[in-house]
C-alpha cells in the first residue's frame, strides 16, 4: 500500500504564472504537479501525491480565511496520510501560506504536515509549530530540498519518531532529541573553543532560550476615548473564591464581571493570594485592583470606558510557564472585546 | 557551624526540624516539595534573602519528597537574584514528570538524610555529629 | 503576563511594587507602587487621603499610556 | 610538569589462583584482592562481605546499583603514589611515570541508600550509552555490616574500590607498556617562551560538592571546603581527584572519568599546536549561595591572573550546579576570557522543557551530553550482578519500571555515565 499525500503549491510552481497571476483562487488538481513529481520520484511508490492544491500567493494573503477553509475541505475529503506544502525557499508570502495552511491542516485535521523554506522566510516564524525543512534561498535549491523533504515526509507518514533536527534535516523546533555525534563531547568542545578564539563561525549545541522582549505598545494620545481593562496578579476574586483559584500556585485564571460595581467592597471581593498578608487587600480590595478610581475617571471623562471584565491570577513569578499560557488566552479575549489599554497590577 | 541569628530554615523534612531545630529557627510544615519552593519564593517576594540554592542535591525534584531551604530570618532589601533562582526552580520542578512511586520507610529516611546533609553543608554543621544529637521529639 | 498582552498590540502599564520583577517580566511602562500587601493604598492614611493617593497613582498610569516609549521605562511618581 | 603514561592493554580478565598481568591478560585471585582491601579500618569495620565477579563487553550482563568505577594504575617513577592523600601519602603527584591497565576497570556495586542508582549493561541498547560496557569489569559487590550508617558505608565502599584498583594497578608495575605517551605543561614564563603566540587555554573543572553522597575529594580534602585553586593537568591522571558522588548516575563523574578526564586529553591533543594548555582550575558547586559567588569570583580571578584567553568549563550534576556553570561563564566572558561550556540537559521526557535551571545570553558556546530525561527501554539480561530491587525507586524509575520479564523502562538518568558533562561520550542533543 502506498501512502497518500496531498501537496500544496503556489501559482508559480504550478506553472500558471508569476506575480501577475498571484491572485488566482485555490484549485484542486489530480496527481502531482511540479515539485510533487520530484517527491514521487524519491518515494518510488512507497508514497504518492494524490492531489495537488494550487493557490495564488496574493489570494491567500488577502483571503486567508476562505483559502484555508477551502484547503481544509479538500484535504479532509482526500484523507491523506501526509500533507506537504512548498518548499517555498525565500518567497515570503508563499512561505507564510505554506506554514499557515500546514498548521491549519495539522491542528484541524490531525494529519502530519511538512513544509520547507529558507530559514529567514517570514513563514519560518512558525517553525516550532510546523515541521520545516531548511532549504536554500532560491528555487535552485530544489535538487537538495526534494530528497530531504521526501525522506522526512515518509517518516511522518509511517509515524516513526523524529531523530534530532540536525540528523533529520528540519529546523530546530524547541524539542530536544538525543543522537550520537561522530566525536566525543570534549573533542567538540575543544574544536568549538578554538573556533571561538579565532573568531571563526561555530554552532552551539544548546542555543540559549530567547530572551524575548516585546516592543512597547504604541502610545495612546487621547485616553478619554480609550477602553481600559484591569488585570492583576494580586489574586482579587469574588468573596469566597468561587472558582478556587489556588492561593499558592495559580493553576488557572479568573475572569470576573464588574458591571455595576462603583468600587470593590470587602463584602463582595477578597484576595486569593497566599504570598503576602491578605488583611489589607481583603479590607479594601481597591488597594490591589483600583476599580473605584477608574470608575471615577470614567465619569470624569479621563478614560473612555472601564472594561466590564477583569482578569486575575495569583503570584507573579510562578507561574511563568502557566501564567504565560493564561495571559495569551485572555489577551485574545481583550483584543476581541476591543480593549485598547491594560493596567496590570501586581503585589 | 554558622551562627543562627539571621537564618530561617523552611522545610518539610522532619529530620531537619528535629536536629537543626536545636540551633536554628525552623519553619516546618507537612507540605510537598513544590509547596516548599512556592513558600520560599513568596518569602523572597516579601523581602527575605535566599541563602541556599533551591535545587540543591542531585536527587531530582520528582524523586524525593523533601526540601529544605535557608532564607534570612527578617525581610530586608529585595533579593532579585533570589527571585530569579526561585522562579527557575519552580519551572525546573514542573518539567519533571510526576512519577508514581512507592516509598518504604527506609527510602523516606534516606531521602530525609540526604536533604539534611545538603543543608548541613551550607550551614557548616557536622552532619554526622548532628545525627547523634537528634532531638527525640 | 504583561508581555503576552502587549504582544497582541494592547499597550500595558504595569503597576508593581517590586520594579525589578517588572523589568524581568518584560513590562515596558512601569509605575512603582506602595507596598506588597497594598500596592495601591496605604492603610495608615485616612480613607480620603488613601483614595487621593490611589487616584494619583492611577492618573500616572493613564498618563503613561499617552507617552511614547522606546524601551523599558520606570515612571516617577 | 611532565608525566609519562605507560598503557598496558588489557585484553581479557580471568579469575585465577594468582594475581598477575601476563600477555595482556589480567589474572585475579579474589581472595588476595580481598585480603588487601580489608587492610583498612573502615573496610573492616563496616563491610560485612565483598564478592567479586567479572563482566565483559558483549555479555548479557547487567550491573546495578553501581557506585564508582576506577581504573587500575600504578606510579612507577617520580614522587608520590596514586590516589594521593587517600591511598598514598599526600605528596604532589603528576610527574614521573605511571602505568595504566587500559581496557579494564574496577566497578563497585552496592546499595548505599535506598534510591541508589546506576546501571551498566554490557550489551543491548543500554550498552551504547555507558562507556563501561566497553571495559573489562572486575565487579565488587559489597554489603555493609548491619546497622552501618550511610556515610560510614559510603566511605568504606569508596576505600574498598580504591584499594582494589590500587592492588590490581600494582600488578602492572613491571610490565612493559604497549604504548607510552608524554604529557607536559609549562610554567607561565616557560610557556610563553616555548609556545609564543599560542592562545593560553585553561580548563575550569567544576566538582560536585553538595553534601553527603554528593562529594568529591582532592588529595583527600573534601572539595566543598576549598576555594578555587590550580592543578597541573597531569595530577588528575594520578588520581588527585576522587569521586564520592553516588547520586545521579548519568552525569556523575566517576573516579574513572577523573583519571581519564576527556577535556584534559583533548586539550593535550591541541597543546603546542593550536593552543598553550596552561593548567586546570578546580572549583566547587556548593549549596550556599555566597560560596558560589566566592568560588566563581576566585576561579575567574585565577583565570585572569594566568592571562588565559579561553577556558573550557565542565559541570557535574543538575540544578544547583547550573547556577555555578552560568556564573563561571558570565564572569569569564565579562573579563574577555572566551568560554565553552559542557553540560547535559533535563528537557523533560518530551524534550520540550527548558533544559537548564539557569541560562545567560553570554553562554554562546555550549556542548551538550544529551537529554537525561529521555525514556529508554532496557531489555532483560541473562545475568544480573548486584540487585534489581531498587529500579522502581531510582532516578528516572517509577512504580512499574521493572517489568516482570526483567526489562526496565526508565529515563536515561539511570545509566552510569550516559550524559557525562566532561564530554566523555558522543551522545548529544539538538
Amino acid at each position: 500500500m502506498s501512502f497518500r499525500v496531498v501537496h500544496y503549491i503556489n501559482q508559480f510552481f504550478a506553472n500558471i504564472g508569476g506575480e501577475e497571476m498571484a491572485h488566482v483562487a485555490p484549485e484542486l488538481r489530480e496527481g502531482a504537479v511540479g515539485p510533487g513529481m520530484a517527491f514521487n520520484q524519491q518515494w518510488k511508490g512507497e508514497a504518492e501525491v494524490v492531489k495537488t492544491i494550487v493557490c495564488g500567493d496574493s489570494y491567500f494573503a488577502e483571503h486567508e480565511k476562505e483559502a484555508k477553509e477551502q484547503v481544509l475541505a479538500w484535504v479532509k475529503e482526500a484523507k491523506p496520510d501526509l500533507f506537504i506544502a512548498g518548499p517555498a525557499f525565500n518567497a515570503g508570502r508563499y512561505g507564510y501560506a505554506c506554514a499557515n495552511v500546514a498548521l491549519a491542516v495539522k491542528t484541524e485535521l490531525g494529519i502530519p504536515v511538512l513544509t520547507g523554506m529558507y530559514v529567514e522566510n517570514p513563514g519560518a516564524d512558525l517553525k516550532d509549530k510546523v515541521l520545516m525543512v531548511a532549504t536554500a534561498n532560491s528555487a535552485a535549491g530544489m535538487r537538495k530540498a526534494a530528497p530531504a523533504m521526501a525522506k522526512l515526509g515518509l517518516k511522518l507518514a509511517k509515524g516513526e519518531p523524529l531523530a534530532a533536527s540536525c540528523v533529520d534535516g528540519y529546523m530546530p523546533n524547541g524539542v530536544r532529541v538525543n543522537f550520537f555525534e561522530k566525536e566525543r563531547g570534549a573533542k567538540r568542545a575543544v574544536k568549538m573553543l578554538i573556533a571561538k578564539i579565532k573568531d571563526e563561525a561555530f554552532v552551539t549545541e544548546f542555543p540559549m532560550p530567547n530572551f524575548d522582549r516585546v516592543e512597547p505598545g504604541k502610545a495612546i494620545p487621547d485616553m478619554s476615548k480609550a477602553v481600559v481593562a484591569l488585570c492583576t496578579s494580586g489574586g482579587i476574586v469574588p468573596k469566597g473564591n468561587p472558582d478556587h483559584i489556588e492561593s499558592s500556585s495559580a493553576s488557572h485564571y479568573g475572569e470576573y464581571d464588574i458591571t455595576g460595581w462603583d468600587a470593590l467592597t470587602a463584602e463582595g471581593w477578597q484576595t486569593a493570594h497566599g504570598g503576602y498578608d491578605p488583611v489589607y487587600a481583603n479590607a479594601d480590595p481597591n488597594r490591589v485592583l483600583p476599580v473605584d478610581v477608574l470608575r471615577q475617571m470614567e465619569k470624569e471623562g479621563k478614560i473612555g470606558k472601564l472594561h466590564n471584565k477583569f482578569y486575575t491570577t495569583v503570584g507573579n513569578g510562578t507561574a511563568v510557564a502557566s501564567s504565560k499560557k493564561f495571559a495569551e488566552e485572555y489577551a485574545q479575549k481583550l483584543l476581541k472585546d476591543g480593549v485598547q489599554a491594560v493596567i496590570m497590577t501586581s503585589t | 557551624m554558622k551562627p543562627g541569628h539571621n537564618y530561617r530554615i523552611v522545610t518539610n523534612n522532619p529530620l531537619v526540624r528535629d536536629i537543626l531545630g536545636q540551633w536554628y529557627e525552623i519553619d516546618y510544615s507537612d507540605i510537598t516539595y513544590r509547596e516548599v519552593l512556592v513558600k520560599v519564593r513568596d518569602l523572597i517576594y516579601a523581602g527575605h534573602t535566599l541563602f541556599t540554592h533551591p535545587l540543591s542535591g542531585s536527587v531530582k525534584p520528582n524523586e524525593t519528597p523533601y526540601k529544605s531551604i535557608l532564607v534570612s530570618k527578617v525581610p530586608g532589601t529585595y533579593d532579585m537574584d533570589g527571585t530569579e533562582l526561585m522562579s527557575n526552580a519552580i519551572i525546573a520542578f514542573d518539567k519533571f514528570k510526576q512519577l508514581e512511586r512507592h516509598y518504604a520507610d527506609y527510602h523516606l529516611r534516606d531521602f530525609q538524610l540526604i536533604d539534611y546533609s545538603l543543608l548541613c553543608s551550607a550551614l557548616d554543621v557536622d552532619a554526622v555529629a548532628g545525627l547523634s544529637k537528634r532531638n527525640p521529639s | 503576563m504583561v508581555k503576552e498582552v502587549e504582544r497582541v498590540g494592547i499597550p500595558v502599564v504595569h503597576m508593581c511594587t517590586i520594579t525589578p520583577i517588572s523589568l524581568t517580566v518584560g513590562a515596558n511602562r512601569i509605575i512603582p507602587t506602595i507596598a506588597i500587601p497594598y500596592p495601591l493604598g496605604n492603610p495608615t492614611l485616612e480613607p480620603a487621603d488613601e483614595y487621593a493617593l490611589r487616584y494619583k497613582l492611577v492618573s500616572k498610569a493613564i498618563e503613561a499610556f499617552t507617552i511614547p516609549v522606546e524601551q523599558q521605562t520606570v515612571f516617577d511618581v | 610538569m611532565k608525566l609519562e603514561l605507560g598503557f598496558i592493554e588489557i585484553k581479557d580478565v580471568q579469575f585465577s589462583n594468582e594475581c598477575a598481568v601476563k600477555d595482556g591478560i589480567l589474572y585475579v585471585n579474589p581472595d588476595q584482592v580481598k585480603e588487601f582491601v580489608y587492610e583498612n579500618d573502615d573496610v573492616r569495620q563496616y563491610l560485612k562481605s565483598i564478592n567479586f565477579d567479572i563482566a565483559k563487553p558483549g555479555e548479557s550482563v547487567r550491573i546495578t546499583p553501581v557506585k564508582d568505577v576506577i581504573e587500575p594504575r600504578v606510579k612507577v617513577e617520580g614522587p608520590g603514589g596514586v590516589f594521593p592523600g587517600v591511598i598514598s601519602k599526600v605528596d604532589t603527584v603528576g610527574s614521573g611515570r605511571t602505568h595504566v591497565l587500559r581496557g579494564c576497570a574496577v566497578v563497585t556495586a552496592g546499595k548505599i541508600v535506598g534510591f541508589q542508582e546506576g546501571i551498566i549493561d554490557m550489551t543491548g541498547p543500554g550498552a551504547d550509552y555507558t562507556p563501561f560496557s566497553k571495559t573489562l569489569n572486575v565487579v565488587m559487590i559489597v554489603e555493609p555490616v548491619e546497622g552501618t550508617k550511610q556515610h560510614d558505608y559510603e566511605r568504606a565502599v569508596r576505600f574498598a574500590g580504591l584499594r582494589a584498583a590500587t592492588f590490581l594497578g600494582e600488578l602492572g608495575r613491571n610490565v612493559t607498556p604497549d604504548e607510552v605517551k608524554t604529557f607536559e605543561t609549562y610554567g607561565i614564563k616557560e610557556g610563553l617562551e616555548k609556545l609564543p603566540g599560542l592562545p593560553r587555554v585553561g580548563y575550569l573543572h567544576m566538582l560536585q560538592t553538595q553534601g553527603l553522597l554528593h562529594d568529591t575529594y582532592v588529595y583527600g580534602v573534601d572539595a566543598k571546603k576549598i576555594v578555587a585553586t590550580l592543578l597541573n593537568p597531569t595530577e588528575t591522571m594520578d588520581g588527585a581527584i576522587l569521586s564520592g558522588n553516588c547520586v545521579s548516575a548519568c552525569d556523575k563523574n566517576t573516579t574513572y572519568h577523573h583519571l581519564n578526564n576527556p577535556v584534559v586529553a583533548e586539550l593535550f591533543e591541541e597543546h603546542g599546536k593550536s593552543i598553550n594548555y596552561v593548567c586546570n582550575i578546580i572549583t566547587n558547586e556548593n549549596v550556599y549561595l555566597a560560596d558560589k559567588q566566592r568560588s566563581s569570583d576566585w576561579a575567574a580571578k585565577l583565570a585572569k591572573l594566568l592571562d588565559l584567553d579561553a577556558v573550557i568549563v565542565s559541570e557535574e550534576g543538575f540544578g544547583n550546579p547550573d547556577a555555578d556553570l552560568i556564573m563561571n561563564c558570565v564572569k569569564n566572558e565579562k573579563q574577555g576570557i572566551k568560554t565553552v561550556l559542557i553540560t547535559d540537559e533535563y528537557a523533560g521526557q518530551d524534550g520540550k522543557s527548558q533544559s537548564l535551571a539557569d541560562v545567560s545570553p553570554l553562554a554562546t558556546a555550549v556542548v551538550t551530553g544529551g537529554n537525561a530525561n529521555m525514556v529508554i527501554n532496557l531489555p532483560p539480561m541473562d545475568k544480573v550482578i548486584g540487585t534489581l530491587d531498587y529500579v522502581d525507586i531510582i532516578a528516572g524509575g517509577h512504580a512499574g519500571s521493572l517489568q516482570p520479564d526483567g526489562s526496565i523502562d526508565a529515563e536515561l538518568q539511570i545509566i552510569t555515565g550516559a550524559t557525562n558533562e566532561m564530554g566523555f561520550n558522543r551522545l548529544s542533543a539538538r
